[in-house]
């Protein structure tokens, strides 16, 4: 018997009985002889509890974490200070242990939470109406362009190439099923994008256009210009955002945006090398009803009292099927509950600071690494600069456990010389001078 | 009552009703660069105006409202909770722990590689553990839940028959299929058709044959299927499918029957998905986090989605772990990095928990359980009311139907399911599969004890008592819930989808 | 009711009752070393015949058992508590954090300092701040909670008089003071003599000239007292205490009130106590642990515990932090190791978290509360029936008496307390101190925020008027929690403190 | 205002209003302004939560925790695998942050927990009441010289050199306040507690007797024959035990001792750097009414129904006040907790299997060490031996992250090269194999 059963001999036998069957085998009769398994998996045997531990954390120990370098790295997901009451309320049974809250009356916490975060949600972005989430940030590009086929009929996808690569990756990808097609639109020299490009790439038969605020490489778009060009023909206009700079940052629902969707990691989640992390989705009013995903809504009970359920189920696939609205079932409660106590822990006042604290220090480091700005332009937690031995650069920074940022080469041959540099409240003055002292200090030659 | 309470009307509260002008829980760090005005730094046009309305509150009231909210939830941890298709097992707190190691929790997913080996290490074990339940030799872990899974599942499918020039526009799925399965046909840009159930809850093999002809891409099954019935004919199923040029797709949510005793592979599936969050023990966290990897054969292998992690170098301990972002034919990417590491590591910690013997063991006691509860409810004063849908040996779930009570006891499935919720127990998943009327799908999982199966037995019987001599007092049930039974028309009538201030 | 609620009636179980022969929550370690039998590794005469009837319970269900029983418990996440004297202000959460890192819970007490000097310094820094915050310059941080630390102080006082060769019997304590203050007094070997309360609710001076004797040791005084009052003669007791050679102990216990304001050394006293465990945001646990650090002037200093942490070296960051065991006139250990280590953690980072300025503004929030609800409790609907004790501006706590209810109503102030439980707030430390009649002793502490207080009057205000209407209703409650009222002496009469099989 | 207050300038004001007061200072307008402090108090100022984070982290990483080296070290506590259970059941709220359990109707979670925990100390020790916890080891020694003080009024203790030093030290710290007096027995040439000794040192006015099993050495003491001299002349027989090894050992209640006592670290508790942990203390029936510190108790609600509650207070400080049988108040009930979670983690079997290995890896490790051995005789979890080059071990151990284990000079200079083995589960045969290359490798000599 393993730790996590309770079956013993006596329970065997006495249920063996009441079954009517003389073993467990015979409970497997209906599988083909010829398609079972003839043989014991080849796994090795399992472990005691603290043999486990140990293997896991040997593993873990030839990863190096956040805390164990002084770390630029960020395209996408970003190094925040989560506060300690979030690892408390997440451990509790009562919120990781649930289902989706399919019985409200026993899951009023579940649903409050989600009625809570859909609301923060719409504040962030300036739409009124947000799920409780989708997968994570690039998946839910994706789920914006499949309510834009719904919604508009067209086949057309036009997207900036400010948006995160991963987001334009995942784009291509279901376009594929959803039979649509992506154009993408350049940037211009200043790392921004590209307006007339993109006005000229959006015609009769384009269903969307993305941006994404601040674009991949940090710059602050000129959403409402993007946002007016895109719309033009009907399109539907989608920004990409990082939430945590939409505290400072002129709401994309206030400038024309209809469905501002993200990546939420940076909502008081862990960095978990890419994931669990959630996916946010809002969209003006009359989307409600093509929304992907969760939507909890305030009602009341027999008696009158206030409470939550799951509303608008008739969008889902398991009451709609082929003709829901997406087909996602399981999304991301548990981080988005994460998200929304993030939120509120910051607070009205807390969120502007911490995204002033962010955008003074990336300003602050864009001009002490004293190098060619890719995007000179207004920046809030990141940018982009040309680094003449970047190599070097890597080189000289991991030696002292220092990580440089993000290598833009890969995914933009264009800056086969860029390097892409974070900033979030954990990377202090000192640790930007400290890159700045690695810039400077060429290979072989003394600072 | 409400005299003896007096916090019985309490009403609900959101945090934002909370807030009061001034409080705060978070201190910022001190700014150590130049207060340069943010209007120097912003174009005006992109600055916000109004700060967002989040709540201003203390964090001692901060933690209160959370954890007073969190009491309101029935969970895992409190008791049994039997929701067929969900695989409600134990979620073991050690995997937490292994999760939240720096090493793995603190680890940014675009680190280089050489830095996370430990991380791309235990990807790649898993990646391995996993063919090897589903017989399946090349896994993705990318996708994200499992009906993403069943995404990519019908994306490779795409991308395989395209690759051989062939143009395909249908997908079958049974008439029990769970509902993912059909909104994912559409959203991967294919025609569903139904394929009906045979009298002993497989599919119907003629109806199969009719339909599968070659413009049909994929049958996505689930085996045991959604009646917690195995399809004795899974061969014959996978030929006629085969035969058609189709692919035959795995939908893993039920895999919790079967592990160590028969693979998907072996069966003639091509792809399969899993969902850890089911069989291996990731906590369902209200609705999510999930992970739903995909396993497929020799054939499907080259249209993976990227980025893959591969082992380079030799088997001694010399071999360094990569990521493959270099896959010509691959269908790309479905999501940012590469997948929900953290799940990963959770459910890896499990299968080593477990290993061969344990896992196996798993199924056995998942199959054993749901029989003997079965048998349990099917004993007179029960059955009567609530008769299994399909009569026989079932696999880690069974289905009832709540035909009997609806006629002779005037309570619905919904009735016993709502007045399950005053004895403190979770109701099985109601109302589905379709093709049940008033079904309950009852999932128990290995981890309940005898004790409980035969406590839920117990209330059964209690609730159709009650339901016999006061239908009204089950029909008007909860009771003792935070609150009772909700307008969830109204809600949907006008969607009221967050709070104004 | 009990037809609406089935579960309304469940027993409680034990863990031990839960057990069945064969279940299994742990695995063992693969056994790695020859397998010896166990008989020819241990003599006869000591090997145990049976083993311990501990519980057999998988995992899954031994989780359950204790999550089921937290949830029976009131706690300080949930809502209000203004337990007088306990000081149970919100936890945070971030102590939990630092203290939870490898480097503090899994370090080894007899770690060689030079690989322990993160600890020691955390230490030596806890000892500056408390030291500084007492306004006395030594520190141990050696006591395990407040009444350890109070022995601690007396075993000094005995030391410091021994060493001058005085001979003391005696100790005084007022009528007012804590429980532990007299039983200590006893265990140090001591004589209790009690000191009257003045009309004001301070120490009676006349009672204290006549009783400080030479043969008096100390005296042992919470300032502000036990009725939350401030004392103002403090300066004339102390001069008083002095003057007979005795020393004046400080029950740092009332801490809360004075951080940053005013400080015990400086008012004259020896010795202090801290409870890190109510002023310095140790979660009480339910009962410990809690920590009893103590403080003392110049002249105590030498009989201080062994071993005490001091810094060798300059002050410019090349200083060393030792454990100094070479103490010749020291009083030993009171216990093993350094103490409480992990709760100096939490203390300390608390003391950073506030720093001088909201280490102040706690006091200054904690007497403002305290104010603010005495003044709600005085309106008329209350203050007829739970007169405050001592019509004082107060500190951090206050006291009223039940006197009127009983008289008027006929409800006892434990009924009242009783019934607050079915209004979910804690009520107050009831029947002390001991010479208010009827006492209801409040401290709401700083962490509250106006509305709880005003929830707190208004829940009050509810059930005196519950009272006046029905006082059989106040008297029989409570009615909503896990159980009602219990048979405590029928538990001290036939005591049953274990399960047997 | 701080993170932890919620007093808006709002609130201030009204209730300011509400009291009649101008502003805060007058509430202190009792404290002569003679005593009042004049200046700020001189501490830092306070610091975000992210600020006191990282300076606390930076603090623990300078201190070489019991994961960061193999390490040997006993004497008292030991490195043992605490289930990850523990960790998520101690950090609810419902357990981590209630007081001492004052109403019972809202506290039968803590008080159940206490009685549960009650049961399995009585079963470990074999006797039949057990408190519900004390503050740790020692003091747990030194509360049963009180009880023994109390119940006898002599004035003599009789103290094995096995007892822990620190017992030892707190047992004679405490005396002195009991008006008592110790007496220590010397340890045979094997290092157990000498029986002729002992029986020579107690007298009449003997009030208890106090052993340790297994002893400081590690030594399974004969504990029948102890008791037995022991009690001659009616003195109590105190015997601080490792409740790990209660779960091989024959319990101290079959053999004539009155008083078990003990440290319960090993039980699901942390390191911790020596606290917070807890001491157990059970005792014969006869001393119900003189035990110190809570003690929970069964009993039926006005319903009938079945409830727990803190039972026999007139024993306790609080009711009793300077006739209390001890002064504890609060004690350690959450690191108790840990310990029936632990205890019931283990099961009856597992408590076993757990004594066993430890017992078998603890002799293979004697062997191995192929040192002199202090005590030869039979040990469970510890022993000491003498190593020739003490300070050359630890300098080439040191250099390899591995901790030999504790040097006995300064507490027995009779053992001036005695060197303490602890082992536990953690300890594998390779960790032991390493220890003894450690050993075998003198200083400059290749092994
Ligand atoms: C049979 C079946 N298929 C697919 C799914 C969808 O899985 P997920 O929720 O992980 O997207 C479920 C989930 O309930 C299921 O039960
Ligand atoms: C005034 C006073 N003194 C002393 C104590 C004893 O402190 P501890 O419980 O830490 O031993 C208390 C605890 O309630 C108290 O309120």
């Amino acid at each position: 018997m393993s730790r996590y059963t309770s079956i013993t001999e006596q329970d065997l036998e006495a249920m063996l009985g009441a079954i009517g069957v003389g073993s467990v085998e015979e409970l497997f009769a209906d599988i083909p002889e010829s398609v079972r398994l003839d043989r014991e998996i080849d796994l090795p045997p399992g472990l005691s509890e603290q043999e486990v531990y140990e293997h896991l954390a040997a593993l873990a120990a030839r990863n190096r974490h956040a805390d164990a370098e002084v770390g630029f790295l960020g395209a996408g997901m970003y190094d925040h200070y989560v506060p300690a009451l979030i690892d408390n309320l997440l451990s509790r049974s009562e919120f990781l242990t649930p289902y989706t809250p399919y019985q409200p009356e026993i899951s009023q916490g579940g649903l409050q939470v989600m009625f809570e975060f859909q609301t923060a949600i719409s504040e962030l972005t300036g739409l009124p109406v947000s799920n409780a989430s989708v997968y994570e940030g690039p998946s839910a590009v994706a789920a914006a362009a499949y309510l834009a086929k719904l919604e508009t009929r067209r086949t057309k996808l036009v997207a900036s190439r400010g948006l995160h690569p991963h987001s334009r990756a995942a784009l291509a990808t279901h376009a594929v099923g959803y039979g649509m097609e992506v154009e993408e639109v350049a940037l211009t020299g200043e790392g921004a994008t590209d307006l007339e490009a993109l006005a000229a790439a959006v015609d009769d038969d384009t269903a969307a256009v993305f941006v994404q605020q601040p674009n991949f490489l940090g710059t602050v778009e000129e959403l409402g210009e993007l946002a007016e060009a895109g719309r033009r023909t009907g399109a539907l206009v989608v920004c990409a955002a990082d939430p945590l700079a939409l505290g400072i940052l002129k709401p994309p629902g206030e400038q024309g945006v209809d469905i501002c969707v993200g990546e939420g990691q940076t909502l008081g989640n862990r960095l978990d090398f890419g994931g669990p992390s959630f996916g946010f989705f809002a969209a003006a009013e009359r989307f409600l009803r093509k929304m992907p995903g969760r939507i909890a809504g305030e009602t009341r009970d027999v008696d009158g009292r206030r409470g939550f359920v799951l509303t608008l189920q008739t969008r889902e696939q398991h009451i709609r099927r082929e003709k829901a609205t997406h087909n996602i079932c399981t999304a991301q409660a548990l981080n988005a509950l994460a998200g929304v106590v993030y939120l509120s822990w910051l607070g009205k006042r807390g969120l502007v600071e911490l995204a002033e604290l962010m955008l003074r220090r990336t300003h602050y480091a864009r001009e002490a690494l004293g190098l060619e700005a890719i995007n000179p332009g207004p920046v809030v937690r990141e940018f982009a600069v040309r680094v003449p031995d970047l190599d070097g650069l890597f080189e000289r920074a991991r030696a002292e456990r220092v990580n440089p940022g993000y290598r833009l080469g890969r995914d933009y041959p264009e800056y086969e010389d860029g390097l892409l540099v974070a900033i979030t409240e954990r990377r202090t003055r000192d640790d930007i001078d400290r890159l700045a002292r690695l810039v400077r200090e060429r290979a072989g030659v003394a600072a | 009552m409400t005299e003896l309470d007096p916090r019985a009307r309490d009403e609900a509260v959101t945090i934002f009703e909370r807030s009061r002008a001034g409080r705060r829980a978070f201190v910022p760090p001190v700014t150590d660069v130049p207060e340069v005005p943010v209007s120097e730094l912003l174009p005006a046009s992109q600055l916000r105006e109004r700060p967002a309305e989040l709540p201003e509150i203390s964090e001692p009231e901060l933690v209160r409202h959370y954890v007073t909210l969190s009491s309101k939830n029935f969970h895992l941890d409190e008791g049994f909770y039997p929701l067929g298709s969900c695989t409600m097992k134990h979620n073991p707190k050690l995997n937490e722990r292994v999760a939240a190691l720096p090493g793995n929790a603190r680890l940014h997913p675009l680190q280089d590689p050489e830095y996370a080996q430990g991380a791309l290490e235990l990807m790649w074990r898993l990646q391995g553990a996993l063919a090897e339940i589903a017989g399946l030799p090349h896994v993705s872990l990318q996708p994200s839940a499992g009906s993403h899974g069943e995404l990519a599942g019908l994306l490779l499918t795409r991308a395989y028959h395209e690759e051989r020039g062939e143009r395909k526009t249908k997908v079958l799925t049974p008439d029990t299929a769970h509902g993912t399965n059909p909104a994912t046909v559409t959203m991967a840009g294919y025609q569903v058709v139904k394929v009906g159930t045979a009298p002993d809850g497989g599919v119907d093999l003629d109806d199969l044959r009719a339909k599968a002809t070659d413009d049909v891409a994929c049958l996505m099954l689930t085996n045991p299927n959604t009646l917690g019935l195995f399809d004795r004919n899974i061969e014959e199923i996978a030929r006629i499918v085969h035969e058609a040029g189709a692919t035959l797709y795995y939908d893993g949510a039920n895999l919790n029957a079967i592990m160590g005793i028969a693979r998907p592979g072996d069966m003639g599936f091509d792809i399969v998905h899993y969902n850890l969050h089911k069989t291996f023990t990731q906590p369902h966290g209200g609705g999510g986090p999930g992970a739903g990897p995909i396993a497929v054969s020799d054939r499907i292998e080259p249209f993976l989605p990227t980025p893959q992690v591969l082992r380079r170098g030799g088997d001694n301990g010399a071999g360094r772990f990569v990521l493959d972002h270099d896959r010509p034919k691959s269908i790309g990417k479905l999501r940012g990095f590469q997948g929900n590491f953290g799940v990963f590591v959770r459910s890896y910690a499990y299968i080593r928990s477990l290993g061969a013997d344990g896992l196996k063991d798993a199924s056995q006691v998942a199959v054993l359980n749901a029989n003997y509860l079965k048998a349990r409810l099917a004993e007179p004063g029960i059955a009567e009311y609530l008769p299994i849908a399909f009569d026989r040996t079932c696999m880690h779930e069974f289905v009832l139907s709540g035909r009997g009570a609806k006629e002779k006891l005037g309570v619905r499935t919904l009735d016993i399911a709502k007045r399950m919720l005053d004895y403190r127990v979770h109701p099985p998943t109601v109302y589905f599969p379709l093709l049940v009327d008033e079904a309950l799908m009852i999932e128990p999982t290995e981890t309940e004890p005898r004790e409980r199966l035969d406590e839920f037995a117990d209330i059964v019987r209690a609730i159709l008592e009650e339901a016999a001599e006061d239908p009204e007092l089950v029909r008007n049930a909860p009771y003792t819930t935070p609150v009772r039974r909700l307008d969830e028309a109204a809600a949907a009538k006008r969607p009221v989808v967050r709070w104004w201030p």
